[in-house]
C-alpha cells in the first residue's frame, strides 16, 4: 500500500518566539497543515504522532500536553522520543497495518524556552563514563569532527563552502531564521570552539513546528490530496558508547540510508536523486551524511561542494532550504522540517529556492549530539 | 516459561549501600532550567489574575466558555472567540487531605487541596487549588467556595495570587 | 494568524520560570564496579572481553552488543595507547568562555576495541593524533571509584 | 491484516534499588525475552523500548543512552513515551512494525530505574504539572490519584474496604510471582485501612511501590512463528489507545473515558462485541488500588461504580469468573512504570501460554486483556491478547 504526504504545516523558524507558547506554536503549524491537506482532524485522522525529548520542553513527561492544540482529543495519539522522521516512519507502519489510513506527525522546538541549553545537552551524556569529566557536550562532535576531517581529508575551504552555501540559500527561504550572505571576512573572523570546529561551523537553536498529514494512496484519493510518495523509509543506531561507535563513517545514516533506498529500489541514488536533504547542524555532518547516504564517494563530498556541486543550480542540490545552518537547529522537527522542504520542492512549491523538474528527493536526520541515530525518507512524485 | 527460568537477573542494593558508597557510583545535578513563553492566553490570564479577576476564553462552536483560556478549542480544534470573565466563586468537584509535601515528606498540618469548578464557566471546568477557612472534617465536594486573594501589592500574576478559596457564606449566595 | 485575538505589545508577553533538576546517584552497574574497583584500588584499566566475537571491550561492558553474550572474561588494558581523535575546546560545560582552552582526547589501545574518551594532558598546541599516549592515574588516597580517578592521558616520554 | 504474537517474556527483580545501570537492566531482560523465544539477537530485524520520565533515570534521551541493552545495536530501534501508558504502549509499537509487513521479529524492551532520583523519585513528578497552573502549588503526585479516587468513592458512594480488598488481592497474588517486590500472604483489609494516610482518601497500603526493573517482550509474525517451529505464542488480536485533554482540571475524573476509547477500539480490532463474554481474564494497570476498579469500569467490563461489587464478589480472584490481574500486579509486584510490561502483557503471555506456574489461572483461559494508564489521568492503552 503506497503512503503519502498529503499536508505540510510550518511556523517560521525564529531565534525566540515570545508570542507563543508552545502549544499555540503547534497550533498554528496544524492548521496549517491540515488547512493544506484539506482534513479535519476531528474527523479524518486515524492516529496523531509527537516527537519530542522531555528535557527539550522542560516536562516530565510531555506526551500530556500535546493532544489539545492537534485536534487529538480522546483520539490514538503518542510520542516517539526520537527526531521526526522516525515519526514519519511509525506513521508509515501505522498506516501500512491497515488500523488507520490518515496520521499526523508534529515536531517543533519551543529551544528559546530553554535557559540552559548546554546544561540539557550536558545531561545527555553517559552518567558513569563521560558526563563526571564535565565536557560540553560538543566535545563529542569536536571529536567525531576531527576524525572525519582527518579520514577523509577535508581542507577547511570545505567547511566554509557548506556554511556560506546553507546560509545564502536560507535567505531565500521565507521560514528560515539565519540566512546570511557571507563573504570570506565573516569567515576567516569566526572564533574557535571545538577545534577544528569553529563558531559558524556550528547551528544555532531556533524555535518553530513542523507538522505533516500522511495518508494511505486510498485515502489521499478520498481526500482528493496530491500526494507526495513515501517510496522509502529506513532508520538505524550505532552504538550509543561513544567509544565504540563509527567516528569516520555515520554507520547510522549508512544502515538508514541502505532500508530507505531498498524499499524505494532505488540502486544508485547518485544518479537517481534530484535533490537532498541531509543533517548539518555542525558543517562537517553535511559532508559526512552525504557519504554516508552514497550521494557522494569516501572523500569526495568536500571537492564536489568546494566545487559547487550541492549548490542551488549544481549538479545535486544540497539543503536547498538553508538547512540547520541556515534555517536555524530546531532539534527534534529538524528531520520533519527536511521532508517538508522535499515535500514543497516535489510539489513545486519552494518559491525562489525551487529546484527545477525534481522527482526524487531524499531527507537524511541525525538526533544530535551526543547520539548516533538518524533515518532517511526517499520521496518521490508521479507514478 | 517462569519456571524454566534459573535466574531472575537484579542485584538489590539497600538504602545505605548508595549513600554510603559501598558500590561505586558518581553523584550529579543537571543545569535544567526553563523560562516558558506563556503565550497569548497564559500572558492575559496571569495579567488578569494579577488584577483580581479569572479571564475565560468563549468558544461559539461548541458554546462553551473555557477556563483557564485557551486561544483554540481542543474540541472543535478552531480558533477561540473572544475573552469574558468567569466569576471567582465556585464548587469543589474533588479534594484532597494531604499529609505529604512536594517531596513525599510527611507534614503535621494537612494541606487541603483540590479542584473547584468556577461559576461563569461551562460546567466542571476550574482550577486546583487550595483550600481554606475549612476544617479537614468540614471540606466535601459539592460544597461552595469563593476565592481569597493575596492584597494587590502582593500579587505577582501567579495563580498563588489567589491564596485559597473558602467557603461561601450565606450572605453571598 | 490562527488566532482571532493578538496582543502586539511585545512586553505584555510574559514567561515563567522552572525547572526540572534534582539530585542524582549512578550506580556504576555491573561491569563498572569491576573497572572502577580496578581503577581505585589497583590503578588498573581492564576491559571486557566477549570471546564469540572475539573483542575486548572498553569501556567494558556486562554484554556483546553484537551478539548479546554475558560477558565475563576480563582483560588488562596495555599501559600504552594513542590519540584517535582530538579537540580543543574554547568554553566550558555551561557554555562559558574558557581562559585556558581544554584538550579532549578519544584514545584507543592496541588489541581493545573501543577506548576512552578523556582530558589530554598536553597545550592546546600539541593536541595530535597519532600521539602514543599513557594515562595518569590520581593518588591512591585521591580515588574514589569514578572515570574522574583518571586525571586523563598524557604523552608517553 | 498480518497475525502478530508475542513469542518470548523476561523480566528483572523489582526492587526499590537495584545495582545494574539502566542498559544493563535492559539487556537482563531482554536477553531472557529472547532465549525463552529461542532466538538470539541476530534474529531481530528491529527493536522497540518503553521507558517513562527521563528525570527518573537522569539522563537525556535515555532511549539513546540504553538502546544497546535493548538489541538496538545498529538496527532500527525506536522509544516510543505515553507517561505510565508506557507499560503496554510498547507492546503496541512492536505490533505494528510486524502487523505493517517492515519486520518478523521484533524486541521490546521497557525499562525504569527510579532509584537514581534522590531523595525519593517522587520531586520527579514535581515536574509532570502544567507549570504555570499547577506547578507553583507544588503538587505531590499522590494527589492527583487522592482526587480522582475522592470523586470515584464519593459520586458511586464506593467504601473504602471496598476498595482495600484490591490491594489484599493483588498483594496476596504476588506471593507466587518470583520477581515481586511486596507480595505478602497475611495482608488483610484491616492493615490497608490502618495504613499511614498519606493523602485521604490515600493510605500508604492503596499505592504500589517506586522500583527499578526491566521487562521485555518478543513479538514475531505469524510467518516467522511457523517457520521458526515456535511453540509457545499469544497472538495479539487487538489494540488501541486514545488520549484525553491536558486540561485536567475541565474533566470529570469519575469515569476514564480515555481508557474506554481504547478499549472500544482494541475491541473492534479483535472482533469482541461481549467484552464480558468473550474475555476470560484482565491486567488493568494498578498503579493505586482503587485504579485496577476504575479501569476495569473504563475497559467496559463492568458497569460504572460497579466494580467493587465483582472485587467483593470474589469474581475478580485468581480463580474467580474473571480473574484480575492473576501476575499480583503493580501493587504487589511492583511499579517501575514502563517496565510494568512484564506483569501486563508478560503476564498475559505466560498465562495464555500455560506457563505462569504458582499463578496460573486454574481454569482454561483463552482470551487476556492488558492495559495500562498514564500522563496526567488522560492515557488509555489496550492490548488484546488470544491463546
Amino acid at each position: 500500500m503506497r503512503v503519502g504526504i498529503i499536508g505540510v504545516g510550518m511556523t517560521a523558524f525564529r531565534p525566540t518566539t515570545p508570542e507563543s507558547s508552545w502549544k499555540e506554536l503547534m497550533f498554528e503549524a496544524a492548521s496549517r497543515a491540515y488547512a493544506d491537506a484539506g482534513v479535519d482532524p476531528r474527523e479524518d485522522v486515524g492516529s496523531f504522532i509527537t516527537c519530542a525529548e522531555d528535557y527539550y520542553e522542560g516536562f516530565g513527561i510531555f506526551d500530556e500536553f500535546v493532544p489539545d492544540q492537534l485536534g487529538a482529543v480522546l483520539r490514538p495519539t503518542c510520542t516517539v522520543s526520537g527526531d521526526g522522521l522516525q515519526g514519519l516512519a511509525t506513521a508509515f507502519m501505522q498506516i501500512q497495518t491497515g488500523l488507520l489510513d490518515v496520521a499526523v506527525v508534529e515536531a517543533h522546538s519551543k529551544a528559546s524556552d530553554v535557559v540552559t541549553l548546554e546544561g540539557v545537552l550536558e545531561h545527555g551524556l553517559d552518567p558513569v563514563w563521560t558526563k563526571p569529566l564535565g565536557p560540553h557536550a560538543f566535545v563529542v562532535a569536536g571529536l567525531e569532527a576531527d576524525a572525519y576531517v582527518r579520514a577523509a581529508k577535508v581542507p577547511r575551504k570545505a567547511l566554509d563552502a557548506v556554511i556560506e552555501k546553507n546560509r545564502g540559500n536560507a535567505i531565500l527561504n521565507p521560514i528560515a531564521a539565519y540566512g546570511a550572505r557571507l563573504d570570506a571576512g565573516h569567515l576567516k573572523a569566526a572564533t574557535p570552539r571545538f577545534e577544528p570546529l569553529r563558531s559558524l561551523d556550528v547551528s544555532a537553536p531556533a524555535d518553530g513546528c513542523v507538522v505533516l498529514v500522511v495518508a494511505s494512496a486510498t485515502a489521499a484519493r478520498r481526500l482528493k490530496a496530491r500526494p507526495v510518495w513515501v517510496r522509502g523509509i529506513g532508520w538505524a543506531s550505532d552504538s550509543p558508547t561513544l567509544e565504540t561507535r563509527d567516528w569516520v563513517g555515520a554507520t547510522y545514516a549508512r544502515l538508514a540510508a541502505d532500508r530507505a533506498y531498498r524499499m524505494a529500489r532505488i540502486r544508485r541514488p547518485g544518479q537517481e536523486v534530484d535533490l537532498a536533504e541531509v543533517d548539518d547542524r555542525f558543517s562537517y555532518k553535511e559532508l559526512q551524511h552525504l557519504e554516508a547516504i552514497r550521494l557522494a564517494k569516501p572523500g569526495e563530498a568536500g571537492p564536489h561542494v568546494a566545487r559547487g556541486d550541492f549548490a542551488l543550480d549544481g549538479r545535486l542540490p544540497v539543503n536547498a532550504s538553508g538547512g540547520s545552518l541556515g534555517c536555524g537547529n530546531v532539534f527534534e522537527a529538524t528531520g520533519l522540517h527536511r521532508a517538508a522542504e522535499v515535500a514543497l520542492q516535489l510539489r513545486g512549491e519552494a518559491g525562489r529556492r525551487q529546484v527545477d523538474g525534481a522527482k526524487i528527493g531524499v531527507a537524511q536526520s541525525w538526533r544530535f549530539v551526543p547520539t548516533a541515530t538518524g533515518a532517511v525518507a526517499v520521496l518521490g512524485v508521479g507514478a | 516459561m517462569t519456571e524454566r527460568v534459573e535466574r531472575w537477573p537484579g542485584v538489590e542494593l539497600s538504602a545505605s549501600d548508595l549513600v554510603e558508597g559501598k558500590v561505586t557510583s558518581t553523584r550529579f545535578r543537571p543545569n535544567a532550567k526553563y523560562a516558558w513563553s506563556a503565550g497569548e492566553a497564559m500572558s492575559r490570564f496571569l495579567a488578569e489574575l494579577q488584577e483580581g479577576r479569572l479571564v475565560a476564553r468563549t468558544c461559539d462552536g461548541c458554546e462553551r466558555i473555557l477556563f483557564p483560556p485557551r486561544m483554540f478549542c481542543e474540541l472543535c480544534f478552531r480558533p477561540t472567540d473572544a475573552w469574558t470573565y468567569v466569576r471567582d466563586t465556585g464548587t469543589i468537584e474533588t479534594f484532597s487531605i494531604s499529609y505529604l509535601d512536594k517531596d513525599a515528606r510527611r507534614i503535621a498540618e494537612p494541606i487541603l487541596v483540590g479542584v473547584v469548578s468556577l461559576d461563569g464557566a461551562s460546567p466542571r471546568m476550574g482550577l486546583m487549588h487550595y483550600f481554606g477557612g475549612m476544617t479537614k472534617d468540614e471540606i466535601r465536594i459539592g460544597m461552595r467556595v469563593k476565592a481569597v486573594w493575596r492584597p494587590p501589592e502582593e500579587r505577582r500574576g501567579s495563580v498563588l495570587d489567589i491564596s485559597y478559596f473558602r467557603p461561601l457564606r450565606e450572605a453571598e449566595r | 494568524m490562527t488566532f482571532l485575538d493578538r496582543t502586539t505589545d511585545a512586553r505584555r508577553f510574559r514567561h515563567w520560570e522552572g525547572h526540572m533538576e534534582a539530585d542524582y546517584i549512578y550506580t556504576s552497574g555491573l561491569a563498572g564496579e569491576r573497572f572502577f574497583v580496578a581503577l581505585r584500588d589497583e590503578g588498573r584499566l581492564l576491559a571486557a572481553r566477549c570471546a564469540s566475537c572475539d573483542l575486548a571491550y572498553l569501556p567494558p561492558r556486562l554484554f556483546c552488543e553484537r551478539c548479546f553474550a554475558e560477558l565475563t572474561e576480563y582483560v588488562p588494558v596495555p599501559p600504552t595507547g594513542k590519540v584517535a581523535a582530538a579537540t580543543v575546546a574554547h568554553v566550558d560545560r555551561a557554555g562559558r568562555p574558557l581562559a585556558a582552552p581544554e584538550v579532549w582526547a578519544f584514545v584507543t589501545f592496541p588489541g581493545i576495541h573501543g577506548g576512552l574518551v578523556h582530558r589530554l594532558l598536553v597545550d592546546p598546541g600539541r593536541a595530535r593524533p597519532g600521539t602514543p599516549v599513557r594515562p595518569r592515574v590520581r593518588p591512591r588516597a585521591a580515588r574514589t571509584g569514578t572515570i574522574a580517578d583518571l586525571e586523563g592521558f598524557e604523552p608517553v616520554a | 491484516m498480518r497475525k502478530v504474537g508475542v513469542v518470548g517474556a523476561g523480566m528483572t527483580l523489582f526492587r526499590r534499588r537495584l545495582q545494574e545501570t539502566p542498559k544493563e537492566l535492559c539487556y537482563e531482560a531482554a536477553k531472557m525475552a529472547l532465549d525463552q523465544a529461542g532466538l538470539t539477537l541476530a534474529d531481530v530485524d528491529m527493536v522497540v523500548s518503553g521507558s517513562a520520565p527521563d528525570a527518573f533515570e537522569g539522563i537525556h534521551m535515555k532511549g539513546e543512552y540504553f538502546l544497546d541493552g535493548c538489541g538496538g545495536y545498529r538496527k532500527p530501534y525506536t522509544r516510543v513515551f505515553t507517561g505510565g501508558g508506557t507499560g503496554v504502549f510498547s507492546t503496541i509499537a512492536g505490533w505494528w512494525h510486524v502487523a505493517s509487513g517492515l519486520a518478523d521479529v521484533v524486541l521490546v524492551v521497557n525499562e525504569e530505574k527510579m532509584s537514581s532520583c534522590q531523595p525519593h523519585p517522587q520531586s520527579v513528578f514535581a515536574h509532570i504539572w502544567d507549570p504555570i497552573l499547577d506547578r507553583p502549588l507544588q503538587p505531590n503526585l499522590v494527589w492527583i490519584f487522592a482526587m480522582e479516587m475522592n470523586r470515584y468513592m464519593t459520586v458511586y458512594g464506593i467504601r473504602k474496604e471496598d476498595i482495600a480488598r484490591v490491594a489484599v488481592k493483588n498483594k496476596r497474588n504476588a506471593v507466587g510471582h518470583p520477581c515481586a517486590q511486596l507480595p505478602d500472604p497475611h495482608i488483610t483489609i484491616e492493615d490497608v485501612l490502618n495504613s499511614e494516610v498519606m493523602a485521604w482518601p490515600v493510605q500508604r497500603l492503596d499505592i504500589s511501590p517506586p522500583s527499578d526493573g526491566a521487562a521485555a517482550v518478543v513479538i514475531a509474525s505469524e510467518d516467522a512463528i511457523r517457520k521458526r517451529k515456535i511453540r509457545d505464542r499469544a497472538w495479539i488480536s487487538g489494540v488501541g489507545w486514545s488520549i484525553d485533554s491536558t486540561m485536567w482540571t475541565d474533566r470529570d475524573l469519575v469515569f476514564p473515558e480515555y481508557v474506554a476509547r481504547a478499549a472500544k477500539m482494541a475491541y473492534k480490532v479483535a472482533k469482541i462485541s461481549d467484552p464480558r463474554r468473550e474475555i476470560d481474564f484482565a491486567e488493568p494497570y494498578d498503579p493505586f488500588d482503587y485504579k485496577e476498579l476504575h479501569h476495569l469500569e473504563g475497559l467496559l467490563l463492568a458497569d460504572k461504580g460497579q466494580a467493587p461489587v465483582l472485587t467483593r464478589e470474589g469474581v475478580t480472584e485468581r480463580d474467580g469468573d474473571l480473574p484480575v490481574c492473576p501476575s499480583g500486579g503493580l501493587m504487589g509486584v511492583g511499579n517501575p512504570i514502563a517496565a510494568t510490561l512484564g506483569i501486563k502483557v508478560g503476564e498475559l503471555f505466560w498465562q495464555l501460554t500455560g506457563q505462569a506456574g504458582e499463578r496460573q489461572i486454574p481454569h482454561d483461559v483463552r482470551t487476556g486483556v492488558a492495559q495500562a494508564w498514564g500522563d496526567l489521568m488522560q492515557y488509555g492503552c489496550v492490548v488484546v491478547m488470544r491463546a
